[in-house]
């Protein structure tokens, strides 16, 4: 099934493709899915192993189920303090 | 209990009027500064960026924990973004506790977990005009990626 | 670095001010405020009396050696002496450096070794009209002396 | 030898000899002896093992002689903090 999610990309992701946030047609059927299309597309560096996934505003495993309207955002590596 | 992102310079000596009681015997404050150098390279400024909405609830997870685990009384969290030079705050907390060991255990706890956990990036402007997002390296030493150095 | 004894009340916000240049990457507070209990007992106010000038010598070697130890930047202490009621500042540590570890562990060290070393008596007022100066009981459990309770 | 020196108490030990500094003619060796000499004389609660005492402003041990003029304190446990 064909669904629409919003993605967001922060740092040197937002970088590497260029914007913030967009909404994107996919038929991933998993966060990974999703991560390994776009990563494809765009050229992203960092491997999904180093790369956190949060949906709807909580992170959630990679695993996870994307549906149609989720608000999907890829997190590098963080760096705080 | 708060943790909070902002924009906005942040001001301790206001910050610090809002905690306490008179239960209070220790607090112990963290202040997070950018500093000129890091790793042998001359920095020139800082650029934070925070997926806000996410950073401010796992921060305030944060804080839960470090109250349960230390018995605290009070714990805030300040965490700057947007472009930040030399000598400027980046964070600050504040842990408040009737005895100093939970109020000092705490807050390393709250700066560790932080910088671990919480979703904000740095990216570090250097004097030789090149930058780099801070942990998002994919080649060179310490990472574990497609590099030739393995 | 410097370790001051003073009858006047401590002002932090003005005293932070004078520590820190852009090398330092992490200043640790803590401060020491009078608390409304004790042990149980309910504490009116604190009475603080010092030796002053062993008491800024001895504390002046804490810092110096806090200074060795954990490579810090700059160490500053400040501890009052006077009448103090609850939620005043009793004592006031900030150390830069760095790195946090340095900073958090030379913070704890100054404070710990102060308690232990720099002759400085405190007396405390409780609820009940009775006065206790701390530590200096003869009797009564933990002390080792001639009392009945050994 | 009759000697003079200024001794000073703090905290609980000014308290119980009812003064902060006074002069004191002695015949003491040591800061021990003059110490207890002093609490015999006073009845100060604490035994030599719980005070320090410090000879012109820096901590000396108990065995310490007293030499004419110096400037004698003692000091009950510390409490700082």
């Amino acid at each position: 099934m064909n669904k629409s999610v919003s993605v967001s990309y922060y740092a040197i992701l937002r970088e590497q493709r260029g914007l913030g946030t967009e909404e994107v047609p996919t038929m991933a059927v998993t966060a990974s899915d999703l991560y390994e299309e776009l990563r494809a597309r765009h050229g992203f560096t960092l491997p999904a192993s180093r790369v956190r996934v949060a949906v709807n505003d909580d992170f959630q495993p990679w695993g996870v189920a994307v549906e149609d309207g989720d608000r999907i955002a890829f997190l590098p590596p963080v760096a705080g303090g | 209990m708060e943790f909070r992102v902002t924009g906005q310079k942040i001001d301790p000596a206001q910050l610090i009027l809002a905690i306490g009681d008179t239960r209070v015997g220790a607090c112990v404050t963290f202040e997070g500064r950018v500093r000129r150098q890091n790793e042998g390279r001359s920095v020139l400024s800082l650029d934070y960026e925070a997926f806000k909405p996410l950073a401010e609830k796992e921060g305030q997870r944060i804080l839960e924990e470090a109250r349960q685990k230390f018995g605290v009384l009070d714990a805030v969290c300040v965490h700057r973004t947007g472009s930040l030079k030399l000598g400027d705050l980046a964070v600050w907390i504040a842990i408040t506790a009737e005895h100093r060991g939970a109020a000092f255990d705490a807050c390393r706890y709250v700066i560790d977990e932080a910088k671990a956990r919480v979703p904000i990036w740095k990216k570090e402007h250097y004097g030789d005009g090149s930058t780099e997002w801070i942990n998002c390296a994919t080649r060179g030493p310490g990472v574990s990626g497609p590099g030739p150095a393995g």
